[in-house]
């Protein structure tokens, strides 16, 4: 064990760097990704060190950054696409719902498109418009991508080199106000057999009497509001889902019919959200085993507000908690 | 504003090698000059590529197909830029190229298996250099950008092409092509077939110029050829292929021809345009042209139009008997090939359709 | 009543007529809409008899077509755009997700934009890909879209005209397989104050055993099961929910609330898809009146398969009478 | 292919109208000959702007702003164009176009409110015929295009102008919005503002070609105007919006700048650029260069500067003022303009947001 205490970021950008030195097949592509090394500095460095052909500043549009990436990996290459915020990935979603996502499914497993679409997601940084959005849903619905999130350091280490070599297509929402919250990283090659893969949750905190679901920044939040509920007496257990599609509902379930209660907590609206299918799929299989129905916390159903309202708009430990109680007031 | 006014003021013609009448005339820059045997090959792709189409559009008359997108009058401008090609070039089609895909030697059951709902369209594109049809109007000219950087990054000595309509042209995606390729010197040729229709909509409601113009905006050449006149068509085609090779940047070719028949067998271009227009194209067929040329230089003679002939009633015999016989896919390969590597998700749904398909069985 | 029996097509024309006749600021916009009428005939006849001024064919560019529509909406008209099939619309996406639907929360209510998107959506006419999807859940998890799909000729009637009305964008889906069904369509003027408003959900079945909730294509074949189902005893109530964002839960609910029993179906991928919100919330809210878990009936998690296929794919009367069978085992 | 060679062969300059060293340079078909008053008062405009930019940049710096996108450098392009509007002429800006928003008559604390997070900008765009800020890069030229359409459909005699950065004219938004305003002949002005630097892209990143040359390829007129000079940017501006006025179709200018600053105030530069590039543009000043005329041509004195200085000061008083105390927004308003109309998820979301609030009281 050789951990090093980095940033979450730090842990992507090393992530990037083995890759790029292991596969000469991979690339880097975004806006501002090469000398600025990214608006988060998630790229630092690549282009300097692995040149300007593998790490390529694109022009400011993303479906063609997201098609041009197709295109590449119909040759043999591996890209690894930088959107720059989340608010700015729908003019790349054509090509992302109707070709990146069904090109191994058309042409019955002849193609496949290794491509990964980083995006920065989700809220609490004070930002403008379109910089804090958690749009995960309107990926996980189309079939052809897996879509994951790492909570730590880390996952957002591992999980992305195992993004990288997956066959399949993999939106990667990176939780950004997360970026700079340090945590241990073993690099170590050989620690690669140790991890988890990618589309199993994991139970980041045992507990009794109610089970917390969540993934990427709000694993920590739950994570919060679960000391802060040991406090009171209450016991609860916290799953970090990582993936949200597929969605491990092995390991919530096993956890559910322990615990008989459920909460899920996201920042992205609920009307429609990644809550809606843990919470229709998870009582369709432990119906009896319910005490309370699950229950959901998350944004309302209005477009992220402007930053001075994003503490009210984006669910806190206090939100989560309130949901917690409810649940097993039943 | 004009919002629907008609323009008709867009240039015709383009670069022509081959008169209407089947004579030659020489162009100061484009030269083609085949053998008589190249020549009759080249007529001969032309009438099977036809003879293959109208086989099509026979077969969904009949309700063995579902749809059939026709390519009638385009022969010229596809046989003519898939001639040009070489070996390891990378053909990036739209969903009419089906003379293109002959060329490459794609099977033509592989085509009817999509429009038959079999699949869709799912012959492997390695094999033939050849991309899968792509039905979403533009999106696959940033496919060959991309595709064309990586063969540059691989230092092959390779060029791609790519098929789209004058409608596409349109679409921010093409735009966006355009761009990546100019900045990034990516070897592809870009081929507009335009047919003057996007479905009902003509030219004059797509651009307010000739489409190759649209090139210069962007930095990289852009030149009109007479799409019907399949000599033309293979000599720019040929020159511009050198062109991207040499590490220049990208070409556009915009190749003036018509769609004779509907937009697809789902059409009735009766409602939108007139039969004199139609009539008028009539008279530039491309392969009465060449047939023209051919009897004129005595290169070929009765017997050769009706060898090809032969081969082309043979070849829509071979198509409408695979058709029939073609098997439908089993319900399990719904789930087969939706991911790469296993998906919970998709593992579970399959588990509970066989559970529910078997539900019925003995009932 | 003066109702006369027209098809669903017919009635949505008719609509288009009756307020472009009735509204000056109305515009029909989009590929193909003028001579030939659309693709479905939709529009048939309009630009005849309302000008190219009014009926306009557009360049074959989707977020064009949004973009250039939210601008005429902004100088004070009102657009009706046609997308013409349900997989095209995603070149817009970006439009109507950033923009249109936004603007209104952005200027703090100053600006409006009613502009009405019509879908042609959904399988089952034997298509090419990209032509038989139904994308609703797409458009539903985003604040700002109000998103419809009326199920007969009357609705189509009616609930257009009121989405032309509306002062919000709306996304309208049409079932593009009961186009060519017939039904009474009572064009009285007088007529429209007797209809229910569109975001209100209709019992088109009363019964007592389970409720069935559907919308668009969905809703006839939900009769047909209950028709079956009541030949085998069971006594089903069919609810047509016409609108999927908001969804009437008050409705639902208050079905649920008698018959304990609720399957949802709908022709898209069940995985984030209409049935999981409305599983999740349901639950939540009738958790005591429920015998059973709220069950789902929809589309698989794969791409819209090859027409050959999609008698598999499609939950047709076995699917949804399956569902109904296991929600009465509990 | 040439990922990522940088090619610096894009030409300079532009159309001018005044050297950068103040004199006036006559040009043979844009001409500009304000009166000494109206010189004095783009001068105004222009450093009052600049005043107040460098106020948001502070502002931000102390914590009461969450970002600031500086238009330092940029008051020429920004506030020559808008003073050749006519009333009645519509703006659609992109996000950094505050000395178009002062030139509209747009309460400069409107701006402060959409960096600060109290609202989205929400100015009534009505009022001041100056759209709302867009922030998705290109989109806003599509409701340009839009907008014009509509105006000319009322035959209203105005125009609409539309900003955007060199980096957006990648984005298929802006290609589409030019091709329906050509199709369309729509009453719209392309304002590009060419700052050479879409946040750390230059140019070359983004074309192969000086952008102005990208209306070409969609048959409409394109034109370079040295952006650091306010005559030729008004006189070109104004000639532009004539052309299109008379229904000529669009019009597309690329005014050729310097972003002196940091993209945003989250941004580094020195990362990215040479500091020499940034002072060779200082040279270049925009406000240097109209100081040096006004000066020459004794129409204005230290006086009037001093003058100016103070309105600055005062200007920047009074917003760093309404700034601290400007009130910020109450959480119930998250739900109060999601819909126009009553929307019954949102009314339950907002009694639930009640409730919720609520069991804190008393607490
Ligand atoms: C993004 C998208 N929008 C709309 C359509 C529907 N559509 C199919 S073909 C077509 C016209 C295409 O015209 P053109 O590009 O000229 O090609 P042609 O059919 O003439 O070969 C349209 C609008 C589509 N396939 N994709
Ligand atoms: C669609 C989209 N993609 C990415 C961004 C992030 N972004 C904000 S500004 C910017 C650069 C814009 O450059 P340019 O168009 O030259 O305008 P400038 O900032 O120089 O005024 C980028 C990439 C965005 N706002 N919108
Ligand atoms: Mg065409
Ligand atoms: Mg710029």
């Amino acid at each position: 064990m050789t951990a090093t205490r980095m940033t979450l970021v730090a842990a992507l950008n090393a992530a990037l760097r083995t890759v790029l030195a292991s596969d000469p097949k991979t690339l880097v592509m975004g806006e501002d990704v090469g000398r600025l090394g990214g608006v988060f500095r998630v790229t630092d460095g690549l282009q300097k060190d692995f040149g300007e052909g593998r790490v390529m500043d694109t022009p400011l549009a993303e479906s063609g950054i997201v098609g041009t990436a197709i295109g590449f990996a119909l040759r043999g290459y591996r890209p690894i696409v930088e959107i720059q915020f989340d608010g700015f990935v729908f003019p790349g979603y054509d090509q992302i719902v109707t070709q990146l996502a069904k090109m191994h499914a058309r042409s019955r497993g002849l193609v496949r498109l290794p491509v990964v679409i980083r995006i920065p997601y989700g809220g609490g940084i004070g930002a403008v418009e379109h910089h804090s959005e958690s749009p995960e849903a309107l990926f996980a619905h189309v079939a052809g991508l897996r879509v994951m999130s790492p909570a730590t350091p880390s996952d957002a280490y591992w999980m992305l080199q195992e993004a990288v070599r997956c066959d399949d297509p993999v939106v990667f929402f990176e939780p950004k106000r997360r970026y700079y919250e340090k945590g241990e990283v073993d690099e170590a090659p050989e620690a690669a057999s140790g991890q988890l893969p990618a589309h199993t949750a994991r139970v980041v905190r045992p507990g009794g009497d109610l089970t917390l679901a969540a993934y990427g920044p709000m694993v920590a939040t739950c994570l919060e509001a679960a000391r802060v509920a040991a406090e009171e007496g209450r016991d609860l257990e916290v799953v970090d889902l990582r993936s949200i599609s597929p969605i491990d509902f092995d390991t919530v379930q096993h956890s559910v019919r322990r615990t008989g209660r459920l909460v899920v907590a996201h920042e992205a609206p609920v009307f429609f959200g990644a809550g809606a299918e843990i919470a229709a799929q998870v009582t369709e299989h432990c119906f009896y085993h319910l005490s309370a129905p699950v229950l959901r916390v998350g944004a309302y159903h209005t477009p992220y507000p402007p930053s001075r309202l994003e503490d009210e708009y984006l669910p806190g430990i206090d939100r989560v908690l309130d949901a917690v109680d409810r649940a097993l007031a039943h | 504003m004009n919002v629907p006014g008609i323009r008709r003021s867009i240039s015709q013609d383009g670069i022509r090698l081959l008169t209407p009448d089947g004579e030659r005339t020489p162009h100061p820059e484009y030269a083609c000059d085949p053998s008589p045997d190249e020549l009759r090959s080249l007529y001969r792709d032309m009438a099977l590529a036809r003879r293959f189409d109208a086989e099509g559009v026979t077969l969904q008359r009949q309700g063995e197909l579902g749809l059939w997108p026709s390519l009638l009058g385009q022969e010229a401008a596809q046989v003519g830029s898939v001639r040009a090609l070489r070996d390891g070039d990378r053909v990036f089609p739209s969903y009419r190229e089906h003379a293109v895909a002959l060329g490459r030697g794609v099977d033509p059951l592989a085509l009817l298996r999509l429009f038959r709902g079999v699949d869709h369209g799912a012959w492997d594109p390695d094999a033939h250099d050849f991309h899968l049809y792509t039905l979403v109007i533009g999106s696959q000219t940033l496919h060959a950008t991309g595709y064309a950087c990586g063969m540059a990054k691989d230092g092959a000595d390779s060029a791609v092409i790519v098929y789209f309509g004058d409608g596409a042209t349109s679409q921010g995606d093409v735009a966006e092509a355009f761009n990546f390729a100019a900045v990034w010197d990516a070897p592809v040729v870009f081929f507009c077939q335009n047919n003057q229709w996007a479905i009902s909509e003509p030219n004059e409601r797509q651009t307010r110029v000739p489409l190759h113009q649209r090139a210069q905006g962007y930095g990289f050449p852009g030149v009109r050829v007479d799409g019907n006149d399949v000599l033309a068509v293979q000599a720019v085609t040929r020159a511009a292929l050198e062109h991207v090779r040499s590490g220049r940047g990208p070409f556009l070719i915009e190749a003036f021809t018509y769609r004779m028949g509907a937009h697809t067998t789902s059409d009735d271009p009766t409602r939108y345009r007139d039969a004199a227009e139609v009539e008028s194209w009539r008279a530039k067929d491309p392969l009465l042209r060449l047939a023209r040329l051919l009897r004129a230089e005595g290169a070929a003679d009765d017997a050769f139009f009706a060898e090809v002939e032969a081969a082309g009633e043979a070849l829509a015999a071979r198509v409408r008997e695979g058709v029939r016989t073609m098997p439908s896919p089993g319900p399990e390969e719904l789930f087969d090939h939706v991911y790469a590597q296993q998906h919970s998700g998709v593992a579970r749904e399959r588990a509970e359709f066989a559970a529910y398909q078997s539900s019925f069985e003995g009932v």
